[in-house]
């Protein structure tokens, strides 16, 4: 029910993670091997990041490679471009992805264009990593997804593992990469102890290194009738939703996108050749993102793939409010997943 | 750039007595609330700690300690001035005379709150008292701006006085924010609450000056650093930066240096900073109490009736959030657009 | 040819204006009604705007309400923000659309959720304007149209006038709107002088105050075979392409969006409903923003309605290169859009 | 914060005089470049005046006046220091060396140029010099700091320099830079270019303060302001900057009172400003050539052989440009991932 390289049974050399630890896990194996790697960003160091993401890191790489900055995005993820453009290997952490609005000069107009710019000749292999999405009361400017918003400007690759095993060989392959990579993790799929977890936030995951290639969408769940794409949190969503049905014999199958950019048509495009319905499920906002994106790849391919009109459920192009009732109907939770599928079907 | 001392306070004895009494009575009402909410925002988000569950769901930064800010600076304003704040706001909210029962009830979620639960405790809007607030960092500077410049070209003396953390005199936003208002001279006080600590990052690992006042210079304008987190002193800087900006002599900057006696967040286990016990006087109200009432201004009788008072005001508006209705989920998307 | 509120003949009170003068002219119109109206921005003053948006303002309102600023656009826009709230109805100049990066926060987590936040209570009633597009060689960091990126974040209305009426009728809808409007305007249809001119980019326009409903798209050509959605200086370039196809018995539909937000969802269908091919044409990039949209707003309402495969025209998600032969196989220009007629229709 | 006056050039009167004479030769390059560049972005242009028309379309900004700055920073440098411009960027390209063909092939769009005719001349990318630039104002300064931590944490005395004018000096990246960059201590000199203008808005319509040196202050770091536009005075400043940066002493800030003396762009009709006929001395070009034949540094001779050089090597330069190949539109995506 989970990725394809996740081993059927646990590698005996493997640990049950969480995906924060798994990641973590993931940024100190590339730092041990490659001293170019550092790490900054606010509250990274002694907190260990608000949410987790360098848990340890400060106590076993000291703070000359695990720095805390001031509230400075545009300076320190500036500071991340040069550091990469001299052969470095930052990974630079965006506390949240709602943040962006103050250095997304530096992130679209630099980090992404540099490469392009100079006709190849500089590479920026850096990550950026920040925390997205709701659920748990943060309200309109900590709730955010905006994966769309980064997968629309081009030159940066941008993924979005939504468990333990992905989130560690992701962040290594994109560690490794030579372009930038924005990694963005779901605060709900991290494990948190002090949030609600959904039981596959925690993992056997491999010791030591691995990758999981970026690029490449993963089969959650195999199935028969209706295509759930979707990422992130909402694939523990659907996959609830999916074993809900299974016994009333409708038979979900559940991609998990696991990268926006590159986006991988040929599994969307796969799989709605084998089931012919489509729902799209997406905690971003609903217009001009990735739900239309993902309908308008088979409609651009063949609308009569689609035995039915397609379906999504995302964010209704509402600020994500405060309240926990309003902010239960704006997110694509499971009821309103369950419902999608119903009406693909013609139920 | 100058640190000001304790001053002497103006006016009649009688007056003075009377406005202390009001400063000591604003921050009394802050700490009640905070510490109200904080009682109801850890009554039920166990067994263990998940930050979603509860009444009062979600980030929740508190203000206990930082009373002596908002009280000394807001003593100078009508509820016809503005005042923009932080994701930390309640202390600017209720200083500045803001609604109880409106405020709880927005943090509690409730159709009967400020934003009829949309905004929650980071985003508290009201127009009856000009007053609003921002969950990102500094970014709350540049509205009080265009809010001071409409009451300029009102041809009022009203004024914005814009508030932010020490941690985010290290945004971009600050330093615009200062040079557009001294430029067009507009009628801002900026008040830069320095408690030491950006979450864990100490000011010592953010900030390359030892005062924010230098800052000011930087813009042209004047500034000045309160050492000692005392009502009195903020309320004597204020009262110069407030008139100077009233009399149409453009902005000016006041830094105080504050203490939060709290997680950044609650849930926050501080593990990167020393126990407070070692700051001596730590807490500003106690310490203020004491002398009010060494100063014959308050008896002690006096003080208790002062906290319970304030007491009564906070469970009032709570009880008033509580039995508030929540708003109702098919009207999610209201309020998109006008 | 031209939309459907343009007299067909010129009103007996009108002036033939460039988009750039007749955008102007809706600005004073404004100015004179309402002393709340200001403009305020960069170069605005004395230069008169960039692109000429302001050409005559400071002479007639005087520098207390056209106002230059300093580069600190985080400050201004933010400025605009707060007088909005306080009763005035601010326009404030971004200079170029590309520049979002470094005060994308005041737009899309202030301007457009306050609002929101504060449970309608509070209102913003500003314009933001701000010019758009390439064609002229101005590279990778001020050619970009971003438009999909203002409409995916939602609490803003977004505005793309093509032509002079829309232009002076568009910008009065946006000043007395109680919402926050993003006003795009194309280089490319302002009809400077100093840059190559299309010539629907001047016309008649009539004198005084007329509005044109935002969220109305446009039937810029009535056509039969094939529905082309588009907006901008693109609409001309799908018009000429109509026009020079049209006596080889294509007959192309044109249908010029006008605004993104609202989107004229049933514009699109009526015309798709009776044409049954679609292509769009979109200048911002391909993936995850408005050409996905439309394709995917007609495919969840019936895939059924498509004859043939969808084609999307649009920027191939390549920062805009600055060498001219590259720029222009980037752009979504004429030949493409023709070569994308033909391939909906089989040809 | 100080104003420098002119200084005595240091060390031995003949590597003065032939340090001197490379200040000279090197603002003459920029010159014939620039003004290379006027007439061939005027040559087809017409009629009237098309932006998107001729061999080298689009927003062109030039530096002329404005070469004692680049001549007199980059004399301190090595390729192996970085620098990073604006989007007036050439002066500051060709004083730190770079290759001219690279240059103006990539001005001219060609596939020849640094980056293959993709970036333009607001985008230049070198890696022999670790130059580079950025159209967005003060944007270019994050990066730099980056830079100098990566020679910092590589253990050289490597620096980098950070180039705005002074219109940039009021953007939030601006401060944002120079606080991090005086609290990690990094290697950069920060340079800022005062040609009073920010396209038409004059300093005072956008500065709060007079020099921007006051803005180091406030960032902890030393500050000056060089008032005359004279090579050798920038050239003195900077020794101190590179001298401080290179010792791991941390970053600095020069401020210069420059002069374009041409339009913000080409094209710009300029209707905002003054004749410059009012400006004594106001280009600094003849200024200093008559300075160094006056002082027996250079004859009337010599100066003109280096003008009749720097000539010929730029023609080379666009000879080179113009016989080059543009690049194939089929590969216009290429590059956008490495
Ligand atoms: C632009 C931005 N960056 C980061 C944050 C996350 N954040 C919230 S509060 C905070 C610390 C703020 O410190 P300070 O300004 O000193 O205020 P304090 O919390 O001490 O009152 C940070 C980093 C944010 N909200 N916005
Ligand atoms: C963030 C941003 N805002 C606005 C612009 C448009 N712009 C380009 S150059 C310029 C003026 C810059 O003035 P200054 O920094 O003094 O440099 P100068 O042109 O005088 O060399 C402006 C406003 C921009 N490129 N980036
Ligand atoms: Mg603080
Ligand atoms: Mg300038």
């Amino acid at each position: 029910m989970t990725v394809t390289e996740t081993p059927a049974t646990p590698a005996p050399q493997s640990h049950r993670l969480t995906t924060a630890k798994a990641m973590a896990d993931g940024i100190a194996e590339e730092m041990r091997r490659d001293p170019a790697v550092i790490y900054l960003g606010e509250d990274v160091g002694a907190y260990g990041g608000i949410f987790g993401s360098t848990t340890g890191l400060l106590d076993e790489f000291g703070p000359t490679r695990v720095l805390d900055t001031p509230i400075s995005e545009s300076a320190f993820i500036g500071l991340g471009i040069g550091a990469a453009v001299e052969g470095m290997r930052p990974i630079v952490e965006l506390m949240f992805a709602d943040f962006m609005g103050v250095c997304l000069d530096q992130i679209y107009n630099h980090m992404a264009k540099i490469h392009f710019e100079s006709g190849g000749n500089v590479k920026v292999p850096m990550v950026l990593t920040t925390a997205v999405g709701g659920g748990y009361s943060d309200a309109a400017q900590h709730s955010q997804c905006l994966w769309g918003t980064f997968a629309h400007l081009p030159g940066m690759k941008v993924v979005v593992p939504s468990n333990p095993y992905d989130a560690k060989g992701l962040m290594i392959s994109a560690i490794r990469d030579d372009n930038p990579v924005v990694y963005m993790f779901h605060k709900g799929v991290m494990g948190l102890a002090w949030m609600a977890k959904n039981p596959r936030a925690s993992a056997d995951v491999p010791d030591g290194a691995y990758t999981v290639e970026i690029g490449k969408a993963a089969t959650a769940r195999k199935g028969t009738d209706v295509t759930v794409v979707t990422l992130s949190l909402s694939v523990h969503h659907a996959l609830d939703v999916a074993e809900r049905l299974a016994p009333q014999g409708i038979d979900v199958e559940v991609i998990d996108l696991r990268s926006l950019v590159p986006l991988d048509r040929e599994a969307i495009l796969g799989s709605v050749a084998r089931t012919g319905h489509l729902v799209v499920v997406d905690e971003d906002y609903l217009s001009f993102g990735l739900s239309g994106e993902v309908v308008a790849t088979v409609t651009e391919h063949d609308p009569g793939m689609l035995r039915a009109a397609a379906v999504r459920v995302a964010n209704p192009d509402t600020p994500v409010p405060y309240s926990r009732p309003l902010e239960q109907v704006v997110l694509p939770g499971p009821a309103r997943i369950e419902a999608a599928i119903r009406k693909v079907l013609g139920g | 750039m100058t640190t000001t001392s304790p001053p002497a306070p103006a006016g009649s004895a009688k007056a003075d007595q009377a406005a202390r009494r009001d400063l000591y009575r604003t921050m009394t009402l802050i700490r009640a609330f905070e510490e109200a909410i904080k009682r109801d925002y850890w009554a039920d988000k166990g067994p263990g700690f998940d930050i979603g569950k509860g009444l009062v769901p979600g980030e929740m930064h508190l203000a206990a300690g930082q009373e002596p800010v908002a009280a000394g600076v807001c003593a100078h304003l009508t509820a016809d001035d503005a005042v923009t704040a932080t994701h930390r706001p309640h202390h600017f909210a209720i200083a500045h005379g803001m609604d109880l029962k409106a405020l709880a009830a927005e943090i509690f979620g409730r159709e009967t709150g400020l934003g009829h639960g949309r905004g929650g405790h980071m985003h508290l809007f009201d127009p009856a008292t000009h007053f609003s607030c921002s969950g990102i960092i500094a970014e709350g500077y540049p509205p009080a701006l265009g809010q001071a410049f409409a009451f300029q070209r009102q041809g009022t003396d009203r004024i914005a006085v814009a508030v932010t953390g020490e941690g985010a005199a290290n945004q971009g936003a600050f330093h615009e924010s200062l040079n557009l208002a001294a430029l067009w001279h507009l009628p801002v006080v900026f008040v830069v609450e320095d408690n030491d600590w950006g979450i864990s990052v100490p000011r010592s690992a953010s900030t390359s000056v030892a005062s924010n006042a230098a800052r000011a210079a930087a813009h042209g304008m004047p500034g000045v650093r309160v050492e000692d987190n005392a009502v009195e002193t903020v309320h004597a800087a204020a009262a110069e930066a407030v008139a100077r900006a009233r009399a149409g002599q453009g902005p000016s900057l006041i830094e105080v240096h504050t203490l939060r006696l709290w997680g950044h967040f609650e849930g926050d286990a501080e593990g990167y900073r020393p126990e407070l016990d070692q700051v001596p006087g730590r807490d500003p109200l106690p310490t203020y109490r004491a002398t009010l009432v060494a100063d014959g201004v308050l008896t002690d009788a006096d003080a208790d009736a002062i906290t319970a008072e304030a007491s009564a005001q906070v469970e009032e508006a709570i009880a008033f959030a509580k039995d508030s209705p929540l708003p109702d989920p098919a009207h999610a998307s209201a309020y998109v657009f006008a």
